[in-house]
């Protein structure tokens, strides 16, 4: 466990425990996934930094891109329920509660 | 150097920590621009410099973009900052979480050197997108239909003529 | 002809049960063959072959 | 075997296929002729027990009675319906005949099927068509409730006992209950818990006093035929599964047996009681069934020659009896539209060729002398008297009190005088030709009770 | 939403599950399931209604952060093992990811996003969702199977099997009871890992048959709440008498296909001598056994001229879906086949 | 008294004279003494409410006065009887008993009494003890070698 290991690791638990707990705007939520991309993207990059892994360099890219995507279409869907749900307050999504 | 290195995973932490702390999406937004910087920082330290560039650009320049734009759709009158009540309660919580984990594994990292991974370092970073380019071909198919898709899933998502409208809440 | 026609396409379902009861009947018997082939194996049921004679069950 | 079987089967398809003229008439008639051939089972080829075996089923002489029963009982079940599904569209018809059809080839199944495994399933399958019977076609709200009753106290009951049969899989490699039986070695493994799961579902099937109660609320609620095959067959199930299970674990049922036999007993008397105190005609009847077949599973738990036959006699009498009892019922309730004592009396005057029967089959319910019903309980109580001589003071006391309330239904329907507000119509050839087709075995099994053990 | 976007999401729906399912590379796998996520949006919203949207935002939401975390748990494992290979990770990262594909299959504890989503999208999305997209998340199980946490997964089935059967009591929207069934199944088959890959194959082979029976049905009458249901013979008796066996099937009544999976399931855990276990799961099958008979007795057993509580409504025609017999008939009768199945 | 009064409201609803409508409702008798139908009162003779309470059940013996209960056609309600008295008592009852009554030594009876007495006799001659613990000699009785199949 080194701290670079420590770091990304930590950060994305921070970024899942934050999605988890705290739920006020939708973007927030978003956010937090972002957060949880970077500390994977990390993690990747740092993996193949090590001699030993640098046929896995194109990894943190094919990452990146994914997330990416996901994170356009994450906001995209912010702004459908902005639309139909007329804010992004988390709270409102309660239609189909049980 | 290896201080440096420590000084930006500080301050990735605590740009995660920021937005893991649900201010406002506002300050939001900002720490984790601020974590991507640490990232990258991080990540140049380790001597990955061209990656940690395609990270900066993307997150400021691509995504920060949209961030913003999607954030001012969800601007409140009086947006919460970390020094709030709320948040500031959660700011402290996690960063008692982060400080007792680490003292938890303090003696791993005495044990294994503040970086192991630094010195041994080669440039290997071009080579992720050469790569990608030269032998990866499936994969590099397989991102750009990844794109493709998730451009028409932004338009379906996006969709929808006369349904709602953007309002203030 | 169309009165045959015409009390076949009525009456045909009240066949169904005893086609049943035939193909009960049959698969009994072949049940019952089946069974029999090996009475010989018992020790306590069997009989001395006569000269000649196959074991059933081979 | 697959004679009968797929005869049996195949009046699903004839039910749903024939034309709407002949749907009745063919299926009653097909049906009458299933039972009539049936009666070759009767013949045991140099008395070998479990006889006109085939890899998955036999006969012996706890089946073949029980089969034959229930075989009989489908087409009277066709007659007794045929009134009241005459509003009902054609469709309607065909899927109630094929229920019905379906569920007697389950219990056939049930009744011969010589592995564990196939029985459970096939117990389990008779709750269907049983469960379509009693929520489609009865007639008040409250047969959905009653519907889920049934269901799940069976269910309930019944999980233990799928559990224990894989375990006793796992243990053994088979299911077979004729080898389990043999198999001695197994017995000394049976835990307290094992037996009480394999007991249970019979217990609440039969219905043992105190897991009976979903039996008055199916009973009430079920439709005539329901009520018919519920009385009949179904639970004669359970007493058919402990006598089958108990040779599976002796001597676990030696020390088991107290309570359930206790419980029993008192259940009779109870039940009795709560029959005095009726106000609904199918409700006294249903409760008159619990307390019989509470005689039932102590002479089954007790597993003596004496009393398994005295069960088995009781079985085939009580099946009789209490359908026809149902059908009476469901005559008087066709004509009044209600079950409730205080307003169906007099019928002596309207109905006097009803009477007849009523007092036929109340005799008989109370087990009058030369009835084998009197003959099964006879047996049954020496067996018991024989097991504890204490047990004659519970049993002595139901009897008395089973006459009782056969006369109090008897009297309370028959007597009096009839409310001045109902009109009744005369009373069909149909409806004497069903009590009839029940009182005509009970009355020529008089003549050979060795027929049913 | 035009055909050929339509088109375009079907295929890469298909294909995203295909790359996960055939992909041996952690990042291959996460790329199927991202790609997965983001191909079922669009479906799921397609209707633009608020509910749609919140569906569909609730399902991105929680299929992207399991995703992260399977790519977590996946770069830890390369961290300590050197290695991406799906194959052969090791006990910790094994209990993570295995964690993460439970909240996307949506087990008890992690269940709560499952109704709500279901609620929201069409019959047909649903049907997808609760279908077509455990395929890949299960595949995914299978491949890790060689060091799975045994407790875990057994405590969860149980878990999941008891909440699916008591939360589904008290529902009265017809998706979301199939949800909850949905639920209640998907403890029967995780608990199945522990047990033999070959009886998880089964199971789910039958879950997705009587589901797809039980959804192809609601959809044809369009049947979205019990008071519906209790209309449902008007467009069609024979088709709401199939309704009842299917539902039958369901809860697993035993001569119908869904007793299947249930023997050979208690089967399995007699023979590991697992009686505890056993007879809890025994007993959960009943409380969803309730619902589906309360469902049951509104399909075909309380139609007119018995009481009823219903309206009529107006309705068109219904299109009979081509499907529909061949699935209810398998929904009904395969148990007879089963050891043509299980071999 | 008011019982008479609805009574009566039936039957001529019924269109039955007031003799024939209490033979009727008394059973089996019904059908003979209901066959001399006089045809049916006028409908200004009833009151309203009786014609929608009765009306199904009573019309059938309108139609059809030979009713047997089976069904409302007479043809299929007369061979429906006919068929269910042949096959449940002719068939079923009858020859059923028959059947079973003349069934062959329904638990070896005969048999054993015969053999009982043929072992009595063979055993007094021969100076055995009546009773023997084995029924077969076991020393005639070969059982196979333990390690076969």
């Amino acid at each position: 466990m080194t701290v670079v290991h420590f770091t990304t690791a930590g950060t994305f638990m921070l970024s899942i425990t934050g999605l988890a707990l705290h739920r006020t705007h939708l973007v927030s939520a978003l956010l937090c996934i972002e957060g949880m991309m970077l500390a994977l993207f990390s993690a990747l990059a740092v993996s193949y930094q090590t001699p030993i892994h640098t046929n896995t360099s194109l990894q943190p890219i094919i990452m990146l891109a994914l997330a990416a995507c996901g994170a356009g279409a994450g906001l995209s869907l912010l702004v459908a329920s902005t639309r139909t749900h007329a804010s992004d307050h988390l709270h409102n999504l309660s239609l189909l509660k049980c | 150097m290896m201080y440096l290195i420590f000084l930006f995973s500080v301050c990735f932490v605590l740009g995660v920590l920021g937005v893991a702390a649900n201010p406002a999406p506002f300050f939001g937004a900002v720490a984790l621009v601020f974590g991507a910087l640490g990232c990258c920082g991080v990540l140049v330290g380790l001597g990955g410099s061209y990656i940690g560039i395609v990270l900066l650009l993307i997150y400021l320049g691509g995504m920060l973009v949209v961030v913003a734009y999607s954030v001012a759709l969800a601007a409140e009158p009086y947006p919460e900052a970390w020094v709030n009540h709320s948040v500031l309660m959660h700011v402290l919580g996690y960063v008692l979480l982060v400080l007792l984990v680490g003292w938890c594994f303090m003696e791993l990292f005495v044990e294994s050197g503040v970086d192991a991974a630094g010195f041994f370092s080669l440039r290997g970073d071009f080579s992720g997108v050469v790569l990608l380019f030269s032998m990866g071909g499936w994969l590099l198919l397989l991102s750009g239909w990844g794109l493709l898709l998730a451009l028409f899933v932004v338009l379906e998502l996006t969709r929808g003529r006369a349904r709602g409208g953007l309002r203030v809440p | 002809m169309v009165n045959v026609i015409h009390f076949v396409r009525e009456w045909w379902p009240v066949t169904l049960v005893p086609i049943g009861f035939m193909v009960g009947w049959y698969f009994d018997r072949k049940n019952d063959e089946k069974l029999t082939t090996f009475r010989n194996k018992s020790k306590l049921f069997q009989r001395e072959l006569k000269p000649g004679e196959e074991v059933t069950w081979r | 075997m697959l004679k009968i079987l797929l005869a049996t089967a195949m009046l699903i398809p004839t039910a749903l296929l024939i034309k709407p003229k002949h749907l009745f008439t063919t299926t009653s008639a097909y049906a009458m002729l299933i039972t009539f051939l049936m009666l070759k089972w009767f013949e045991q080829p140099l008395n070998h027990k479990p006889h006109s075996t085939n890899t998955l089923m036999m006969l012996d002489n706890i089946t073949t009675p029980l089969t034959t029963m229930s075989a009989w009982i489908l087409p009277l079940m066709i007659i007794a319906s045929q009134h009241h599904l005459v509003t009902e569209p054609v469709n309607r018809k065909r899927m109630f005949l094929a229920t019905c059809a379906t569920l007697q080839t389950t219990l056939i199944m049930t009744f011969t099927t010589t592995d564990l495994t196939m029985f459970y399933i096939m117990f389990e399958m008779t709750l269907v068509p049983t469960l379509i019977l009693i929520t489609r076609w009865g007639s008040q709200a409250e047969r959905l409730n009653a519907g889920m009753y049934f269901l799940f106290y069976t269910l309930t009951g019944s999980l233990p006992l799928l559990i224990a049969i894989l375990h006793l899989y796992v243990s053994n490699g088979h299911t077979t209950m004729l080898l389990l039986a043999m198999q001695n070695t197994l017995t000394p493994n049976m835990t307290m818990i094992m037996w009480l799961a394999c007991m249970m579902a019979f217990m609440v099937k039969m219905p043992l006093y105190g897991l009976h109660l979903w039996l008055p609320k199916a009973h009430v609620e079920a439709p005539i035929a329901g009520s018919m095959i519920l009385a009949a067959v179904l639970l004669k199930l359970g007493g058919y599964g402990i006598i089958r299970m108990i040779p599976l674990a002796p001597q676990m049922t030696q020390t088991m047996y107290f309570p359930f036999i206790v419980l029993s007993l008192w259940g009779m008397i109870m039940t009795s009681l709560i029959c005095l105190r009726q106000t609904d005609l199918k409700s006294i009847i249903a409760y008159s069934s619990v307390s019989h077949m509470g005689l039932v599973i102590a002479a089954t738990l007790i597993n003596t020659p004496w009393s398994t036959a005295g069960a088995m006699i009781l079985m085939i009498a009580h099946g009789l009896t209490s359908s026809l009892l149902f059908c009476l019922a469901n005559t008087n309730y066709e004509r009044t539209h209600t079950r409730t004592l205080l307003l169906t009396q007099g019928l002596l005057f309207i109905l006097p060729l009803m009477t007849m029967w009523w007092l036929v089959a109340s005799l008989m319910n109370m087990a009058l002398p030369p009835t084998i019903n009197l003959l099964g309980e006879l047996m049954i109580l020496s067996s018991l008297f024989n097991w504890n001589t204490t047990t004659i003071i519970l049993t002595a006391t139901t009897t008395l009190i089973t006459a009782t309330y056969s006369l109090y239904i008897f009297i309370t329907t028959q007597r009096g005088t009839p409310l001045p507000n109902k009109v009744l119509t005369p009373t069909h050839t149909r409806e004497h030709l069903l009590m009839t087709l029940h009182l005509v075995p009970l009355t020529l099994l008089i003549t050979n009770p060795a027929l049913m053990f | 939403m035009s055909p050929l976007i339509w088109s375009l999401l079907i295929t890469s729906l298909a294909t995203s599950t295909i790359i996960t399912m055939s992909s041996h590379h952690w990042l291959l796998a996460w790329v199927g399931l991202e790609l997965n996520t983001l191909s079922i949006l669009p479906v799921i919203i397609k209707s633009h209604h608020p509910r749609a949207t919140e569906a569909a935002t609730k399902y991105f939401l929680i299929q992207a952060a399991a995703a992260a975390l399977i790519l977590l748990a996946s770069t830890l494992n390369a961290w300590q093992t050197g290695h991406w290979s799906i194959m052969h990770t090791s006990a910790h990262t094994t209990t993570i990811i295995t964690l993460a594909i439970l909240l996307k299959l949506g087990i008890a504890p992690m269940h709560g996003w499952y109704p709500e989503v279901l609620q929201g999208s069409t019959m047909n999305t649903a049907l997808i969702i609760s279908t077509w997209q455990k395929l890949a998340p299960l595949t995914l199980l299978y491949l890790i199977n060689n060091n799975p946490p045994t407790n875990i997964l057994l405590l969860m089935g149980v878990i999941s099997a008891l909440a699916g059967g008591w939360i589904g009591l008290n529902q009265t929207q017809t998706r979301k009871i199939m949800a909850f069934s949905s639920i209640a199944h998907m403890g029967w088959l995780i608990i199945t890992l522990n047990l033999s890959l070959h009886l998880t194959t089964t199971t789910m082979m039958i879950y997705m048959i009587t589901t797809t029976a039980m959804f192809m049905s609601l959809n044809t009458t369009t049947t979205k709440t019990m008071t519906d249901m209790g209309m449902a013979w008007t467009q069609s008796p024979p088709l709401t008498t199939m309704m009842m066996i299917t539902l039958m099937s369901l809860g697993g009544l035993p001569p119908l296909t869904g007793f299947t999976p249930k023997w050979l399931i208690l089967n399995n855990l007699c023979h590991m001598n697992l009686l505890f276990p056993t007879i809890i799961l025994a007993m959960a099958s009943l409380p969803s056994l309730f619902f589906y008979i309360r469902l049951a007795y509104f399909t075909t057993l309380t139609t007119p001229p018995n009481t009823t509580n219903t309206h009529h409504k107006w309705r068109f025609k219904p299109p009979l879906i081509a499907g529909l017999t061949p699935a209810t008939s398998l929904a009904a009768l395969l148990l007879p086949l089963m050891p043509m199945m299980i071999s | 008294m008011a019982a008479w009064r609805s009574l009566a409201g039936v039957q001529r609803l019924l269109g039955l004279p007031r003799r024939a409508a209490r033979a009727a409702s008394s059973g089996g008798a019904a059908s003979s003494a209901a066959l001399q139908v006089p045809p049916r009162a006028s409908p200004a003779a009833l009151t309203p409410a009786h014609a929608e309470e009765e009306d199904e059940e009573v019309s059938v013996y309108v139609k059809n006065p030979d009713w047997h209960g089976f069904d409302t056609d007479p043809v299929v309600d007369l061979w429906n009887m006919r068929l269910v008295f042949f096959f449940g008592f002719s068939i079923t009852i009858v020859v059923g008993t028959a059947f079973v009554h003349y069934l062959p030594e329904r638990g070896l009876v005969g048999w054993s009494r015969r053999e009982a007495e043929r072992q009595i006799k063979y055993r007094e001659a021969h100076g055995l003890p009546l009773l023997d613990p084995n029924y077969y000699d076991p020393s005639k009785i070969v059982l196979p070698p333990e390690d076969e199949e």
